[in-house]
Formats: C-alpha cells, structure tokens, sequence
C-alpha cells in the first residue's frame, strides 16, 4: 500500500488534466494582462544583456540590440523575464512534490550520455534561431497564438509538427 | 481481470463524456445568437457624459495654465489647417477634426498622463471632437469654454467692468488684461509691449509641443506579446 | 514513466467549467440598447452631411416633413417652446417610448429637428440618436433662452470666428503703439477709463452652462 | 472590461507580479504533465506518447472556447487581446528550423526551462544551445531582415483570414482535436511500448 502510493506520487498528471489547467492559465493571462505567454523572450532577454555587458558598443551598433536597448530598462526585466523566471520555480516546485529533483542525462538506452548533449546543443541552437526567425515559439507562437485564433499561431504549429513528422525518421536511434 | 475491464469501461465512458462536454460547448457558440457590440461606452453612459458640465474649462483657467506652464495639459486645435496656421493659441498643436480619430491622433487624444483640452472657434467643433473621444472612452479630454471667440472676448480685449460692478469683477479685469500682456496685447507701456511681441512668437505658435512627447504614451491598446 | 490514467479530476474540473459557462449565459443579459454606429463612421458623417439646419431652411423645408424636438428638460419645455415642438429631454432619449417615436420617425422618413439650449445640447443628442443607428435628426442652429418671461429663440452661427483672429491681433498690437492711458490699478482709482476695442464685436455671451 | 491590466482595473505594477504567478502556474503544469522529460515529448512522433498532442490542444481548445465565451458575455474584449502578428514565409521557414531542432535536441523552450528547473543536464545543454541560436540570429539580423519582412499580414485572426465565422472554426478545431486524440489512442495501442 505505501508503495503504490509513493508510485501514485510520482505518476505524471492525466494530460487532459493537464492540458485542461493550461488553457485555464492561458485563459487567465489574457485576461489580466491582455496578452500569451512566452518562453524565448525571456531568453532573448539575457542575450541582449549579456551582449550588452560584455561589448556594449557592439550592443549600441547593431540595430537588432538597440531596438531592445532603448528603454531604460535591462531587458531581462520585463514581462517576459519575470514569466520565465516564474516557470522556472514553478517546475521545481511540482518537480520537489513529485520526487522529479535529479541531476541526470536522460537519454535512450542505446545512445551515449555524449551524443544526447551534443543532439542537444545542436536542437538548442537551430530551436533558438528558428524561434527567432518566426517571432515565437512553442509556447509564444503556436499555444499563445492559437488561443487567440491567430493565423500565424497555426502555421507556425502546423510547421513545427509537420517537420517534427518528417525527421522523425532520421532521429529514430536516439529516441526509441 | 473483470475488475481492470469494468474500470477500463468506465475510463472510456467518461472519455466520451468528456468529448461531449467540449463538443457541447464548442457547438454553444455556433449556435448562441449573434448580437451586435459596439465599441467604446454604452449609450446611457455616453448620453449622462454629454450632459454633464464638467468637460468645460474657462479661458482664465486655459490662460493661467499657459503662463505657467502647466505640463499636465496639452491644447489641441480641432479647426482646419489653414485656420491653425493663421492664429492658434500658444503650444496649441492642431489635430483637424477629419483626422481627429486617426492614428497618429490617437497619441495625443487616448492618453492618461496629461489632460488634453480641445478648442475650435467656439465650442462646436470641439465638441464633436469631445463626445466622439467620450464615445471611445477616452477619459482626459476637456473643452475649453467658448473657444477662441471667448477666448478673444476675455483674455485679448476683456470688457473693462462697470463701475458699480463688485470687486471681484475688476480683479478678473485685471487678471484677464495681465494674461493678455503675456499673450502679447499687453496695454501699459509700449517698450513693454514691444518686447513681448518679439518674445512671445503668437503668431506662429509652436507645432510640436514641448510637453507632450507622443513616445511617453501608456498605450492602453494590446501589450507587446510573442516570445 | 506513467501518467495517471484516472479521470476524476478532469471530470471535475470539466463540469465546473462548463457550470461557470452556463451559469454565465443564464445571468446574461444582452445590453437593450446598442450604438450600431462606429465612432468613425459618426465623424464621417459630421464631415460630409453637415447635420446643421438654421432657421431658414427649416422654413424651406415642408412641415409635414420633419418633426420639431425639444431636447431640453421639462421643466424649460414648459416654461416656453418652438410651437410644435415635442419634448424629448436629451437624458430621456432611450425610453421606449421616445426610442419608438425615433424609430417611427425613421421609418416615415422624417426628420427630427433638435434643438436646445444651443446646438451644442442638441448635438450630444445628436450623437446619441446617429450612432443609435437613426440616420436622421438634425440640429437646429438656434439658441432659445427664457428672460423676463419670454420665450426667445434666436439663429446663431456656428463655429463662425467674431473676429479675423491673425489681423485682429496683428491690429492690437500695432495699436498699442499709440499709449492708452490704460491703469492697471483700476480698483483703487476707481476710473472708468476707456478701453479700445478696435473691431465692434457681435455680442454673443455663452449662457451659463452653455457652451 | 477585461483585459484588466490594458484597461487599468488591476493598476500596471502588478504587471510583474503577474507575470511571475502565470508563469509559475504554467512551469508547475508544463512539469507535472511530464513535458519535463525529452523522451516523453518526443513520444508524439514515434507514436509510443501523445502527452503533447493531448496537453496541447485541450490547451487551445479550452482556452479557445473560453475567451469566446467571455467575449460573447461582455467579460473580456477579444479584440483588445495580442494577436501574435503573421509574417508568412518566416512562420513557415522558423517552423521549419524549429521542427529539425526539436527532434534532435528534444526540447521546446518553454519545457527546456522547466526540465532545467529538475536538473536534466541534457536541458541545460540544450538551453544553453537556445541561448547560441538566439545570439547567432542577433548577429545575422541585419543580412535577415529583408526575407523576415515578406508576407507580412499584420496581427490577423483565422476568421478574418480564410473568411469562416470565428465560432465555426473553432468547432471543427474541437471535432479535429478529438478525432486526433482518439486516433493517437489506437496508434498508441499499437505501437511497441517504449519505457523510459
């Protein structure tokens, strides 16, 4: 009995339930602040002011970091920065209640640790730039932008899924 | 074995519950009836606020706030372009009224830092001006009393009180001909006069005003969004 | 690893979703009056169709073709009118019985000729009734007033300048040029001294709360 | 009067605060559904998880049908809401990137975040790879500009842009999305179950 409830415990949440909870969240978001959720601007954000602190003229020429410099502010502290902030200790909290803190390398039995990272700095990269290149990504774009019915919100899903189809076969070994 | 199939029964039952449920709702939009909505305020609102006074403000207040450079407010001038070239009052910036809803109107008019006070020759351009913004809900905007012909009446040339007129009435003369010294029709000495009219650049007031920098505006349209 | 596969809270949470949804649309009630007219349109409308009528053409037009309206208070209505003319306070406007009698007035193709205190009551009605979706009131260019128990209505021009405003100015202040014994301290003097006013000026004072 | 904080009812310092409560609401779902794991989001193109596809969509659903209905009862003015803006040929070629690089690294931002959050050191790679690309495309912005500008439709609606009433597109998005999930069951039945 102890057992099964320390199972029970670790058990991930129905998706419907948890895809339920999400859409209230969204719901709520754009209600208060009029606006979606997004994780890369957040991101973004730290680019911008790591640039910015380390080759501030370099920051002040290129006309893509100025146009973020403008403003007073550091970019890291805006709506976005704080919201991916919030993501990220609201996953250890539900990470802590379910026994999910581990330091590991999850990856399939029949890769490496080695080639997981080094798929994994390659994904990284081509997902930031192509977040950046469609002005969104998963969360910002497809969901965000889907709640609100906006075209671009589904073509970009659309992509995103339809490429994700179309490769999945090249990346069979490291996943199954 | 029979005890994980009856459980497995009923998780399929309330599957298709579910799916009912949101099929249910989806198809409660289709099938709610449509009903016209509008923008901006509702129409009893918008009939009290066109009948409240409040929206007026004297031109000894409009005067006032001039000579001290009151950097809560920003005159707009809703007559045409020709007019507002020709005589406009001091830092007044000139929004016609057929561009009175456009974009780059929008700036000045759906703002909440500073008040903004629409005037015309008299008051019925700039109250087009007024109740259209109030449709919208646009909340800071002001008229000022009477327009330019009152403003002429009392600041430019007020009418000297009769004698057997209260005091007060001589301190707002006199108040009224000291704003008009500043506006450059001042009265007592000449070299007086002379200077002010150099100074005071009335007649070809002021296009962008100092004050209001149309960047420091708190949209209140949709926030930057995305990634 | 696992998910769980109950579905209770799903249930749940769906049944109370779809509860705050339909108690929503029952408490719902659809707002009775409703501009159909955008802001923008109504300016348009402003520009082109000029929604001023003066005087005399209201006598040009046929009186079987329009419908006079007071638009102030009872009160004021009582105490003198237009002849003919029905009161509809400008605060009364969405009462059925004078949405009917707009909409009936539409439907006839007659013009309803508002009037007030001065044309800028009458266009806040104005306002109302276009943007309301009743395509046809007018605005009569005429100020009424109640002194010394009469009725007086008289034509006003609208956004007419007194004055040539730039000359006028230019003419102060070269005036000035000649010295006006001009006292500032007027009060303790107590002269009566002359004040120039170059141009004679239509009288037009703004009634209290007018305009 | 919705949304609150555009129209003033919630005053705009709160901005933040909100901000961090949505997103610690949206980090604690993202973890708990599981997308805290690469091997389980990655399951929706093998066939053998469908998590994604199923948190997904009630997502947009839910939150598709909730807005309209807020917007029909006067709750929430949907025209006021940021609409994610349409550049055309970038969303598709960005998808395009954002596919590849989410097949090899496993990942979307947004669940890199919350994997992190658990100590996945693939995560934190694969952030740290997400932080790269975003650098790389600031350095190459000004060469990308004139491709990144084309087909630029402004911030349009579905409904506005295919023609369909908003509330028929969103009941063939319900029929869609629960004949996808029912599909995605039988597939699931049928693929070879992978453990991880």
């Amino acid at each position: 009995m102890e057992k099964q409830k320390k199972i029970k415990k670790e058990l991930y949440w129905n998706p419907y339930f948890g895809g339920f909870l999400l859409g209230l969240v969204l719901i709520l978001v754009f209600y208060i602040s009029g606006r979606g959720i997004g994780a890369t601007g957040g991101l973004k954000g730290t680019v911008i002011a790591t640039v910015d602190a380390v080759a501030p003229t370099h920051a002040q020429d290129s006309p893509y970091y100025a146009k973020f410099l403008e403003d007073e502010k550091s970019p890291v502290n805006s709506w976005l920065g704080y919201e991916t902030l919030g993501v990220i200790i609201g996953a250890f909290i539900s990470g802590a209640v379910s026994g999910r803190l581990k330091l590991k390398v999850e990856h399939s039995p029949k890769i490496t640790s080695r080639r997981r990272l080094i798929f994994a700095l390659i994904g990284g990269v081509l997902f930031g730039f192509g977040s950046q290149v469609a002005r969104g990504c998963t969360s910002g774009a497809a969901l965000s932008g889907m709640a609100v019915l906006a075209t671009g919100g589904f073509v970009t899903m659309l992509s995103i899924f339809g490429t994700g189809y179309v490769v999945a076969y090249f990346f069979r070994k490291n996943w199954i | 074995m029979s005890k994980n199939y009856k459980l497995k029964r009923l998780s399929t039952r309330r599957y298709q519950m579910l799916a009912a449920i949101l099929i249910l709702l989806a198809a409660g939009l289709v099938l709610l009836p449509d009903y016209q909505k509008h923008e901006g305020i509702e129409p009893q609102l918008f009939i009290n606020k066109a009948m409240s006074n409040e929206r007026f403000i004297s031109t000894d207040i409009v005067a006032d706030k001039i000579i001290n450079k009151d950097p809560s407010f920003v005159l707009v001038d809703v007559r045409s372009e020709a007019e507002f070239a020709k005589f406009s009052l001091p830092n007044a910036i000139n929004i016609p009224l057929d561009k009175f809803l456009s974009e780059e109107a929008d700036n000045v008019i759906n703002q909440e830092i500073v008040d903004v006070v629409l005037f015309s020759n008299d008051n019925f351009m700039a109250n087009e001006a007024w109740l259209l913004g109030n449709r919208l809900g646009y909340t800071n905007l002001y008229l000022m009393k009477g327009g330019l012909n009152e403003w002429f009446n009392t600041i430019i040339s007020p009418k000297m009180p009769e004698e057997t007129m209260p005091r007060e009435a001589f301190e707002l003369y006199n108040q009224r001909k000291a704003a008009g010294l500043y506006f450059g029709v001042g009265s007592i000495e000449v070299p007086a006069v002379k200077t002010i009219v150099k100074t005071e650049p009335v007649k070809t007031p002021v296009k962008a005003p100092v004050k209001v920098v149309p960047e420091e505006k708190k949209k209140k349209s949709a926030p930057e969004g995305g990634c | 690893m696992k998910e769980l596969e109950k579905t209770k809270r799903i249930s749940v949470s769906a049944v109370i979703f779809l509860l705050v949804i339909v108690i929503g649309l029952l408490t719902f009630k659809k707002p009775k009056h409703v501009f159909s007219t955008d802001a923008k349109s109504t300016l348009n409308e402003l520009l082109t169709a000029d929604p001023i009528l003066t005087s005399a053409g209201l006598k040009a037009m046929d009186s079987t073709a329009y419908v006079l309206v007071d638009v102030r208070s009872a009160y004021e209505y009582n105490k003198g009118h237009l002849p003919g003319a029905r009161n509809i306070a400008h605060n009364e406007v969405l009462i059925e019985d004078n949405i009917r009698f707009f909409k009936n007035l539409t439907a006839d193709n007659k013009v309803a000729v508002l009037y007030g205190e001065n044309p800028n009551w009458a266009l806040g009605t104005w306002m109302t009734l276009y943007q309301l979706g009743y395509t046809n009131p007018k605005i009569l260019a005429i100020e009424t007033q109640y002194t010394d128990k009469v009725f007086i209505a008289k034509d006003v021009q609208i956004e007419k300048p007194d004055l040539d405003y730039g000359t006028t100015l230019d003419s102060l202040k070269t005036k000035k040029q000649i010295p006006v014994a001009e006292p500032v301290k007027v009060i303790e003097k107590k002269e009566a001294p002359k004040v120039v006013v170059p141009v004679e000026k239509k009288k037009k004072s703004a009634p209290e709360g007018g305009c | 009067m919705g949304p609150l904080i555009p129209n003033g009812i919630i005053p705009e310092q709160w901005d933040y605060v909100i901000a961090l409560l949505i997103g610690l609401a949206f980090g604690y779902i993202l973890e708990a559904s599981g997308f805290s794991s690469s091997r389980k989001l990655v399951g929706v193109f093998y066939g053998y998880d469908f998590a994604v596809l199923k948190v997904f969509f009630t997502a947009v659903l839910v939150s598709v049908i909730g807005l309209y209905y807020m917007d029909y009862l006067s709750w929430l003015d949907i025209t006021q809401l940021y609409v994610h803006p349409t550049f055309m040929q970038s969303a598709i070629i960005g998808g395009i990137i954002m596919g590849v690089g989410f097949l090899a690294g496993g990942f979307c931002p947004g669940t890199s975040l919350t994997a992190v959050a658990i100590g996945k050191l693939d995560a934190m790679i694969f952030t740290l790879g997400l932080l790269i690309g975003i650098f790389i495309f600031s350095e190459l912005y000004s060469v990308l500009t004139p491709m990144l500008s084309q087909g630029d439709y402004g911030n349009i609606t579905l409904d506005k842009s295919i023609g369909i009433p908003a509330d028929i597109i969103i009941l063939s998005i319900a029929i869609l999305a629960l004949a996808a999930f029912y599909f995605s069951d039988l597939v699931r039945a049928k693929v070879k179950k992978v453990f991880y």
